[in-house]
Formats: structure tokens, C-alpha cells, sequence
């Protein structure tokens, strides 16, 4: 697949950042950080009314057949416009868990509310700080559940989950209703993330893939919402760079604009420097899905995007003085959003062993 | 066991015995309101313990001992979380600047004896809007009217001036003079007439600095607390005092002692995060940075109880240490992975890393922002060229808003 | 197997038959002279084979074919370590410059034959000592003289001038115009007399680069490669070859793989140092660097094959891969302890780590420093204020020298 | 130990500063470069008529009863002006290997010799890339060694070392006398450290100590170099940051000095944050020579005097541009010393597991 996008993406990019810049607000997505369990309901909303969630799923099911690089695009909107919601990466992980793994049956049941948006996924692998656990803290036994899956994103209001489970042969990745299963919402610097510990008591849950399998099956279903958050990360990154750019060029100290300073014209010229590695990273990453080396490439994507992000909000913040530090300009925002994408689909501490087992040739 | 041992030895019994009436259990539920009262009592007990004002003259309350016992009471109080937020930077600059620069002694001593038993706050009025962090540039006036003066203007980003009864304020009362000549230094009365503080809502959720809005306030020249046209020498002392005695090689945020503590608890790939090379680095590398500003602190002490004048490399306290802590802070919520997420605004940034994390930039801004700092060790320590200054040398009315 | 499988594989099996001939072993011992020569020869069987000029038109003796089989042809031949070091800069910029704006056709045939079978040798005289790396600030001048040209002034950090036949330079034509609009472009003959070229050593002990002086050097005007007046733009052209085509994620040292090995290799802490968490960082970081870089001119390459402009995100590769090869070279030296020490002043910076480290600051230096990139980005991509230019605007005659 | 230097040290530090910045000339060291085996003889012979040799040994034999404070303040100075020859540092080190570990009789030979500096000593602990191997190469049997210590500093013209070596019972601290030892020079960077390969054969040599008490000796002499080390690194990069000050304030661009642009300026003031940070380790690690702390002490100031070096190296010959790469103006000296002292003693690869062990309390 090439990384030259061709019309229709190009008209996918346009469309999804049109509608996103004249329905997201700060004001709205402000107050949603003091309360916990809710999410920005426009955001969703407008999801599923211009078919994003049914994007990148089987036409069979309701999809548009469409892959990782439209998803991408407009994932690379949704973190310039600070998505309100997590479901659009979870739930499209959810589904592909489903589609790639799942029963004809499975498929038939969760894809089609997956598609329209109308069923939220989510993913629940991590166990204490290990995204994808040799040993996970939710066992699976004579097709129930039992334990607790910490933090899921999406997890107050998902209603399938995927789980990597501790079996009795080892991993078992496993996809469970959430109705009925207890949530415990988590306080979090960044709540319209809609975190919750999901409790499992004997709760029933199909069998998707077990042992070695499993836990391949779900790194893989890991490096491709990896690879979509990772887009959102570089959209975050890109916006915090133009509005630094766009403060240093209007405010003036000492009688100049200070972005006529070398220490702010020059950080954002690293920034530019970041944002566009960590572009050329997810726009080839997302090319090569299904690729024998769509790990390495996500991986990749993944650093170079949560470096991004996380130095934009640090030197954008900073690059404000005062002001950038007061809730009501709303910066922070995007510097809560970039550590919780950060942590999300696992830091950079894991993507870094993941790439280079992949490059010391360790994984094999 | 030494003087100091038993001086500690006091301080943590003391501590402990604290603890049920103010620790962080006594203070969990409470609104700001009720823990800002909690705050007064503890700073009275704090008070009639022999504990505050450790190293300030006996005359005006102080226990006159030296840094080091206060260093020492410190540590103890520290551990426990008490509610003594309030009083740090009233007790730490304002406070010693007007004991140091105040010319009524009595009223010096009245307000330093309210102040040290939690009664009275006082503030720090510096900062501006238009100024960003250039504190000659400062365009709150004063004029001079009838005996005394009227002060116009805004302050911003003053901490707890919101529960503030006196602030320490520098105001332009010469306009036709180069920036940093025509500055004066007072103290103002905070419930005066046409004094009006507006909190700001900080990017984590607590609201503890304000912007201080002056309308034709009044004060008599016995208000004054430098020469007329001389308040940037005295400005520049309270900088001074911040420097070598508010310093903090954590910068402010959780001791490493944490970071370590948390690197033997989670666990990565299998093993403990403290066996892994990239946790190790970093552990190493803030351990070597912070005992160099320890280490520069504790020898700029030693050379002001030896009556020397100590280096400028104190200065670097703040850029250093406010800096790593916030990568440090992010790296902590990443060892954490799903328990990361984790946060309460209203967790102490000293021993919390998501609070630490978040409001890690307000540290980076307040007081110098990295970039002045820098500037500061580059002109003034190394004699290296101002940037371009289109407003430098200009009369103050006459540079472009 | 595809038809780019079965270019690489006889480019291999090519290159596999050079070794005795040309490969580490024949050049070990020899002096520059020797290796030259060697060089020269090295570079007709290359011609003479169909693997040099491969993307050049056929019609300039080039090969007709696309940057892909350039690039695979050059991943086998960098695994041997010929002596192709000569052409670099001659096949690379000026060179294709010439091809590109060289009005007498037969002229420029002539050259670009010569050139691709190593018998000539071009360099690009830029830089000058006072310009530091301000191009539009040249002080060399060319006046008009009968129909002609004559040049006066100095340049420097010529790569390879004393070995060279021809070289392009910009000089000033008009010094009572704005800085940049006062240029013009020429080539000239580094035999002509009035040229003096003066080897520069360098810090890690080699002369590939000079200083070279010119002493009323005639040229005649066609000569010239640009309008007059219009070498500003001529020159800007070459550094956008340099940055689309002379482009090396592994900032011209060694590929990131030689650094896996090496972990592999070596022992930490008596474990093989690829499973230590700080080595694994910066393989990782500078993977996905390099890797963000690769894309980046994959996409260049594919816009311009599509006939679409690139974006200018091409001018990330150097600022980011040099100062990345810096820093990940000393890494390696310290990885290898005692190992670390070794030096040979004729390694090759692309395959030894030393070589790498003590060459990698003239490669943040030449063709644009650092702080020279970042103001481009800046100005020219971000549209942010230039800095304070005191010289902005000014005729080049009145700038203070 | 105060941290605070009376007036001795401080005449010591003048004294050292006056004398080597009158004797020592880059004209002089830059052949040194290309020369193999070479060290300063002036230098030597300054450090020898001036008593540095003798500073911090016993008055019993020869020395001035000084410590390790008084040392660093001439390795300070030895830094700033690129010490001509590695043998302060190394004689030092076998000096205080033989009076802490030695028998009276081996102090006797040794140490007044050292102390004259008539004899050169040597350190050879590291075996392939550990500074501190488990299993050193060199093998210690019936009063004898065999094996090669690799490209120990000095060892081209070193008397006497102490050797990090492996007994039948674990690790022995010896002493050997190498006349008759053959010393294969290294070729490297920085060829006055007179670095060479020991090829020992049969070599008489003494056991100073064994087991765990040799490994923990070896630790403490190395430690106790490495603040040495520390100390020179940071004048060399003390001298670079003043050398590249001095370049900004004159040297000008675009029609102002270059010291007026903030990437300059700033990179300077960092520079500066560095060396006062490794000088204030330095002078805390000094005074800690004995302490509980003592390891710990010296890896913080190891750590932070190798960061300040290598960083000015890099940042000086920076701000430099082209003028910095050349051979003539020699800032390439200080760039190779930094790389050299950088690995003499360990790296900080090495010098952060040893602090990190302590600091998680994993030494004991």
C-alpha cells in the first residue's frame, strides 16, 4: 500500500477535520475533567452519524470496508479537536478482536451494533502496570470470568469487552457482555476517557484464542489501536505546535513578538521536527497492516507519536507563560490528553522492549 | 545524641502527637474554607510548641536558632501532610523582607507575631499580566496624593491573596525614567478599600493564586518600604530570600525516595522496574542533580554563617530541579500503566506524582520562568549580551504596549 | 524474483567481485594519494559496469533508471567500503547542478562524462569565513572584466577542492543591493591561475576539506549559471538536492544495526548489554527516528515521481540524524569500556564508532548548522518572526564587517 | 570535613591554576595526538617539582598527609588546562591500593617512590567492557599472573600496578611490578593517556586482598579515582564553557556578537548549571573520603562531572562552528579528554548501576 493518499482519503482527512472544528469546544469538553463517567456526547454522536465507527469493520457487517489509514485520518482530527471519547479506538479494536478471531456467530452478533456505533467495545488486556501481562489478573474458567480488569478505557459505558485472561493452558483472549458486570469508575486526570475497573464475578465470556495465540492476537489487536491512538497523539501534537506558533507570533515581551526569541522559535521548529517524525511514522505504520513487520512499524509510530505529544503539551504550556496555565485557556487539555494516550495501549517503556525484541530478532 | 538529634528527636514527638488533630486523615472532606481554619490552629499550635519562625529573632517571636534546626523540624513535618500550605509563602518572603526592610519596628512586630501564629496571611504582589516576567516592567502605578498614595494597576498569580490580610507590592511611581529606576516597593492593607482579588482556576483544578485588581487604593507613606524610585533592590532581596532559603532539590514535587520506592513495587517485564537500565538512568541521573543543589544550598549556608557572600549558582535551583521533576512525574504515571490514570485533585504535588506532574508547569512559569532564569545566568553571572531589547533605555511611557 | 530483486542481486554480485581489488583490504596502507588513485580506478569499473549515474539521463552517460535501484545499489555497495569517497560531493551536487543549469550542452556532456568515470573530480565552493553559515552574507566578489569575470575573496570547507578539476561557486556580483539579490553562479576551473587551495586538518586528524583563495581569477561568462544577480536562487537549488537525494537517516555514521551488533555483543552487568533497559531506549528512540526519517523521504521521492512537490519536512534529516549519530556514538565508545579507546584516524566514519563520534560536529556544522536548520524551520516553514538582524535590509556595503 | 576550603586549599588551587596555565600549551599537546605512547614530560615533571605526586600520602613515606580534597583542586586544574599525562590519577589510585591493603614492606618499596613520582603506578581492574569484572581476565596463581589487563591508562610507562585479577578463591587485589611485563601500546583519541594493553607471563605479583574484601577494595580505590577524575573533568569543562563564552561575546553574526542569540546564550547558562552541579559534587564527594556515603558520593560526582564534560565538549565546538572543527584551534583535545576520562574509571553506564544499587539499598 502506498503512503501517498490518494483522493478519497485526502477528502476523508478534510470532511472529518471540518465537522470536528466546528463541533468541538473547550468549553464544552472542560467540565466534562471534573466529573466522572462522562463523556462528550456530540463527539459520539457525530461518530456515528458520519460513519466512523463503521469505517475501517467488514462490509458483511455493516462496514465500510475501509482500513487503518482512512482510520488514521480521522483519529489524526479527533486528537487535533480533543476527541471526547475513547470508543472510536476501542471499539474499533473490539471488532477487529472479533472479526479476525471471533466465531461466524460472534461476528454476527457484535459487529453490526459495532459498526453503527450503537454497541461501544472495549479492550481490557493491562494487569497492574504490564499492558499485555504474561499472567493476567482475570481468569477464565468453564467459559466464565472472575477478577478485575483495571482502568479500561471506555469501561464505564463499553458493552462487549475483549480480555486477556489467565486460563488453565495458559493466556486466554476472551470477549465477555460488560451488562451486568460491575464498574468502578476511575478518577483520572483526563475522565471523558470514561476509565473504570470492570469486576468480573462468574461472568460468561467466549473463547476467542488461547495460549501463544492469544497473547500474538492480542498484540496485534494492541499495535493496531497503537497505531490509531498514535494518529490522535500526532493530531494533539500538531495542533499544540500551531497554537504555539500562532501565540508566538501575536504576543509581544520586551517590545517583540516572542517567537523573534531563539529559545520558543526554536523549540517549535523541534516540534515541527517531532510532529512530522511521528506523521511519517503512523502514516507508514497504517500502510503496513498485515505486513510481517506491521509491530516494528507500529511500534515505531507509537514512540515517535508519544514523544510528540508529550513534548508539545510540556513546550506549548511553557511557551505561554501564565497563562497557559490557567484552566480556562485549556491547555491542559491537551497535556491530560497526552498522558492518557500515553499510558493507553501501553507506554513507551513497553513499545520500546516490543521494537527491539523485533530488532534484536528476540521475538522470534 | 548531638544537640540537632535532640532537636529532631523534639520536632518528630511533636509531629506525631499532631497528627490525630491535623494529619491527612483530620484534613480528608475538607472544603478550602475549613482547611484553612484547621490551617490556623495548627500554625498556633506550631506556634506555642516553640516551632515556628525556628530561625527568626527571639524579639519577634522567633526561636533564633539556626537554619539547620530548621531544616531538621522540616523533614519531621513534612511526612505528615499538615495543612501549613497556606502560611509558606507569607513566612517565606513578605514576612522576612518586612522584617528586614519595615521602618515602624513595632508594627513590624505586631504583624510578624500574627503571622507567625497563622492569624494574619501575607502576600507577594509581583507579578503582572502585561509584564509576563519582567519584573522592570511593571505597570501597576502608584501616585503620589496628599502625604501618601494611590495605587492603580493589576497584579497577577499572587498565591493565597484570596486569604491574604497584608501583601508586599511593587508599583511604578515614575514613568518618565528607564524601566527599572522608577519602581517602589510598600505593603498594603489586602481588605482596603478598592483592593478587589479574583481567584484564577490553575490547569489542575485548585484555585490558590488569584489576579489583584487596584482602584485608587489609599495608603500613607509610612507604607513604604524602599526609597521612592529604589524598589528594585528590595524586589531583587525578596528574590534573593527565595533563592537560598525557599529551595526545594525535588523542586517542589515528590523526594526520590518515592520514585524508588514506586521502581521496587511495580514490576516491568516480569521483573522489578527498578532492575531495568531506563528506571535505573533515571534515578541515577535526578540523584546526581539533586545532590549537587544540595550540596550548593548547604555551601552557600555555611558561607553565609561564615559571614561570605555565597555564589550565584544558587540560581539554579528552580530551573533544575522544576524541570526534571516534571519528566520524572511523567515517567512515574508511566511506570504505573493502568494505575497511572489515578488522580485527585486535591493530592499534595509533594507526594503525589500525578499532582506533582500537573502542576509541574505552574513551577516551571512562577517566579522566573525557565527561560528568564536562563537569561538572568547568562547576562548577569556570565556577562554575556542582552537579547535584542527594542525597549531598552526607553523612558517606561514611551515603549509600545 | 522482480526486476528491482534482480538489479540488487547483480549489483551485489558486482560488488562481491570488486572486493580484492578495491575492497578494505587493497586500500589498507595506503596514502590519500594512493587511495585516490585507487578511487579513480574504482570508479571507471563502476562506470564501466552500468552502476554508476544510475538515475542520471542515458544521453549524459547515466543509466536511466530510478532512484529505488540507486539506493539498492548502494546498500551493497556500502558493505564494502570502496574508495567512492572522492565522488560524493562532485556526483552529488555540483555535478548535477551543472547537468541541471549548464547552458553549453556539449560542454556539460563532456564534464558529466569525465565526472562519472572519476577522471574529474568537482567541488562546491560555498562557504566563507566570515559568513559563517549566513550564504546571502558571501563577501567573495566578481566584478566584470572585458567580457568576462574576475574573482576576488576566499572561501572555505571545500571538500575535496585540492583534488578537484572544476567546482561551482556563488559569488557576489553587486555588493550595493540587499544581501541576498547581490549573487550570482558560476563554475570555474581549480586549475585556473589565481586559485590557491590550502588542505584544512581537521579534528580528528584528516584535509579532506580547504580553504581556498581567489586572486583575480578570470573566467569568461560562460561561465555563469545564472542570471545575474539570480545565484541566490541557483544555490538554494543545490541544497535542495543535497536535501532530497544526499539525504542519511543514520546522519552519515553508522547504520543502526552495527549498534544492535554491538549490544549484542558486548556484556553489562555480565549480560549481554542489548537486554539492558538503557541501551534498548536509545535503539528503540533511534530507531523510530531514523525510521520517521525514512518515510519522510520515501514520500519525497514518491511526490516528486508523482510530480507533486514534497513537503518541507525534508529538511528535518540532517538537524535530527547528525545530533542523533553524535550522541548515540558515544554511547557506543562507553558501551565498549576499555574496548572504547581504540582510534584509527582512517576508519571511515560509516562503519567505526569513534570515527563516527569525532567527525559528527563538522557534520553539524557544514551545509547548515543546527542553529541555522532551526531557523529555517522556523521562519521559513512557521512562518515565525526572524531574529534581531541588525544587517536586515541593509546594502551589503554598509554592513559593519 | 567541611565542604567550605580554608585558606591552604585555596592556595592550592591558585598556586596549581598559575603554574600549569604558565607551562601548558595546546601547540604542545596537539602532536601528542599522533603520537603513540607519548605523554606531556613537562607536565609530569611540574607535578612531580611541585609535590602533587606526594599530596595525599603518608608522611611516613614521603608524602604530604594531604587528602582527597587537595587532590581534586590540582586535578581541577590539570583539567582546565588538558593535564599532559594520565599518571596523577593513576599513581594516586596504587598509591592508596598499597596503604590501605599493602603489608609495611610493600609500603616501604612502594609508596616513597610514588610519592616522588620516580615511580608511575597504574590501575588495571577492567576486563572487555567491565570497569569491575566478577571474573577479571588476568589469572592470579602461586604468586603469579597471566593474561592481558586491557589498555590500562599509563600502562605504556607505568612501574608498579594494582590488578583486579582472578584467584582460585575469587577475586585477588594484587600488586605487580612490571619491569619485563610487555605493554602492547593502544592506538587512540587521546594518545598521551599512554594507554597499553599488559601482557602478563609468569608475573611475579603480591595478593593485597581476596574475595569479597578484593572486590570491595578494588570498588573503593576506584571510587576514589573517579573523584580524581571527576574533579578534572570538571575544570575541562569548566574551561570549555568560559572558552565558548569568550567566543560569543566577540565573535559576531548578522551584525551582533553570537552570544546575544538565545540558542547561544542559552546552551552557555546550561553549561554552566552543569559544571557548578558537577563542581558541587565534586567538593561534597571529596569531603566524604571515609564516609559511610563515600560510593555513593563519588557516582553522583562521576556522574555529573562526565554529563558537564561531554556536554560542553559538544556544546562549545557547537557555538564554535566551522573555526571548532579544526585541527589548530585544538578544542578537539577537550573532546577527546572528555571521551577518554569518560571511560577511565568506568562509565556512567557503570557508575549509575553502582549508585542505583545503593540508593534501592541492593549493595548490602
Amino acid at each position: 500500500m502506498t503512503i501517498l493518499h490518494d483522493e478519497g482519503q485526502q477528502a476523508i482527512a478534510t470532511e472529518s477535520r471540518r465537522v470536528l472544528e466546528a463541533r468541538m469546544r473547550k468549553e464544552e469538553l472542560l467540565p466534562l475533567l471534573e466529573l466522572e463517567g462522562r463523556y462528550h456526547e456530540g463527539f459520539w454522536a457525530t461518530a456515528k452519524e458520519q460513519g466512523w465507527t463503521a469505517l475501517a469493520l467488514p462490509e458483511s457487517h455493516g462496514g465500510l470496508a475501509l482500513g487503518l489509514v482512512e482510520l488514521g485520518l480521522i483519529a489524526h482530527q479527533a486528537g487535533r479537536t480533543l476527541s471526547g471519547a475513547p470508543f472510536l479506538t476501542s471499539g474499533f479494536g473490539a471488532a477487529k478482536a472479533i472479526e479476525l478471531y471471533g466465531s461466524d456467530a460472534q461476528k454476527a452478533r457484535w459487529l453490526p451494533g459495532l459498526a453503527s456505533g450503537d454497541s461501544i467495545g472495549a479492550i481490557a488486556f493491562a494487569s497492574g502496570a504490564d499492558p499485555l501481562p504474561a499472567q493476567p489478573g482475570v481468569r477464565f474458567a468453564d467459559g466464565r470470568l472472575d477478577g478485575i480488569a483495571p482502568a479500561v478505557s471506555g469501561g464505564v459505558a463499553a458493552d462487549v469487552a475483549i480480555l486477556l485472561s489467565a486460563g488453565a493452558d495458559g493466556p486466554v483472549l476472551a470477549v465477555a457482555e460488560l451488562a451486568g458486570v460491575e464498574r468502578r469508575t476511575v478518577a483520572s486526570f483526563d475522565n471523558s476517557r470514561c476509565l473504570a475497573d470492570l469486576v468480573f464475578a462468574g461472568t460468561p465470556a467466549a473463547r476467542l484464542e488461547t495460549g501463544g495465540a492469544a497473547r500474538d492476537a492480542a498484540l496485534h489487536i494492541l499495535a493496531l489501536q497503537a497505531v490509531v491512538t498514535a494518529h490522535e497523539q500526532t493530531g494533539g501534537a500538531e495542533a499544540l505546535m500551531e497554537i504555539a506558533r500562532d501565540y508566538a507570533v501575536t504576543r509581544k515581551a520586551f517590545g517583540q513578538p516572542i517567537g523573534a526569541f531563539q529559545s520558543i522559535k526554536h523549540r517549535i521548529a523541534e516540534l515541527y521536527g517531532l510532529v512530522e517524525l511521528a506523521r511519517a511514522n503512523c502514516i507508514h505504520a497504517a500502510a503496513r497492516e498485515g505486513a510481517d513487520d506491521f509491530i516494528t512499524a507500529a511500534a515505531a509510530a507509537r514512540l515517535s507519536a508519544t514523544e510528540a505529544y508529550d513534548s508539545a503539551a510540556r513546550d506549548c504550556v511553557q511557551i505561554h507563560g501564565g497563562i497557559g496555565v490557567t484552566w480556562e485557556i485549556g491547555l491542559h487539555l491537551h497535556m491530560r490528553r497526552a498522558r492518557s494516550l500515553a499510558l493507553e495501549q501501553g507506554s513507551t517503556l513497553f513499545w520500546e522492549d516490543i521494537l527491539v525484541d523485533r530488532l534484536a530478532g528476540e521475538d522470534a | 545524641m548531638s544537640d540537632l538529634e535532640a532537636w529532631r528527636a523534639k520536632a518528630a514527638a511533636w509531629c506525631e502527637s499532631m497528627v490525630p488533630q491535623f494529619g491527612k486523615a483530620a484534613r480528608k472532606g475538607l472544603s478550602v474554607e475549613e482547611d484553612l481554619a484547621l490551617g490556623r490552629r495548627y500554625q498556633k499550635a506550631k506556634f506555642d510548641a516553640g516551632f515556628a519562625g525556628i530561625n527568626w529573632p527571639t524579639d519577634l517571636g522567633g526561636q533564633g536558632l539556626g537554619h539547620i534546626e530548621k531544616i531538621a523540624f522540616e523533614a519531621e513535618e513534612m511526612k505528615h501532610g499538615f495543612p501549613n500550605v497556606y502560611f509558606g509563602i507569607s513566612l517565606g518572603m513578605p514576612v522576612p523582607v518586612l522584617m528586614q526592610f519595615g521602618t515602624d519596628r513595632e508594627f513590624v512586630k505586631e504583624r510578624v507575631l500574627k503571622a507567625l501564629q497563622g492569624e494574619e496571611i501575607w502576600c507577594q504582589l509581583f507579578s503582572e499580566p502585561s509584564g509576563g516576567t519582567d519584573l522592570a516592567g511593571l505597570r501597576t502605578r502608584a501616585e503620589t496624593d496628599g502625604n501618601g498614595w494611590k495605587i492603580n494597576g493589576q497584579k497577577v498569580w499572587t498565591s493565597w491573596a484570596q486569604y491574604s490580610d497584608y501583601g508586599v507590592i511593587v508599583v511604578r511611581t515614575d514613568p518618565t525614567v528607564a524601566k527599572h529606576k522608577g519602581l517602589t516597593y510598600f505593603w498594603v492593607d489586602m481588605k482596603a478599600p478598592g483592593v478587589t482579588v479574583r481567584p484564577i482556576k490553575l490547569a489542575g483544578g485548585d484555585s490558590h493564586v488569584n489576579e489583584v485588581f487596584f482602584d485608587d487604593v489609599r495608603i500613607g507613606d509610612d507604607h513604604r518600604m524602599s526609597p521612592v524610585g529604589g524598589g528594585f533592590a528590595v524586589a531583587m532581596a525578596t528574590l534573593m530570600i527565595e533563592r537560598y532559603v525557599a529551595t526545594d532539590s525535588a523542586g517542589f514535587g515528590p523526594h526520590l525516595d518515592l520514585f524508588v520506592d514506586l521502581a521496587k513495587e511495580v514490576r516491568l517485564n516480569g521483573r522489578p522496574a527498578i532492575e531495568d537500565g531506563r528506571i535505573r538512568q533515571q534515578i541515577a541521573r535526578n540523584y546526581a542533580m539533586r545532590a549537587g543543589l544540595d550540596s550548593i544550598n548547604v555551601r552557600a549556608r555555611l558561607m553565609m554563617q561564615a559571614g561570605m557572600t555565597p555564589g550565584p549558582e544558587g540560581s539554579l535551583n528552580k530551573l533544575v530541579a522544576v524541570r526534571s521533576r516534571q519528566k520524572l512525574s511523567e515517567l512515574a504515571i508511566d511506570l504505573q500503566g493502568a494505575g497511572g490514570f489515578a488522580f485527585d485533585a486535591h493530592a499534595s504535588p509533594k507526594d503525589d506524582w500525578a499532582s506533582s506532574w500537573i502542576n509541574a508547569p505552574t513551577g516551571r512559569i512562577a517566579g522566573g520562568s525557565d527561560e528568564t532564569l536562563l537569561n538572568t545566568i547568562a547576562e548577569r553571572i556570565l556577562g554575556l549580551p542582552q537579547d535584542h531589547r527594542p525597549d531598552k533605555g526607553v523612558p517606561f511611557n514611551e515603549i509600545p504596549a
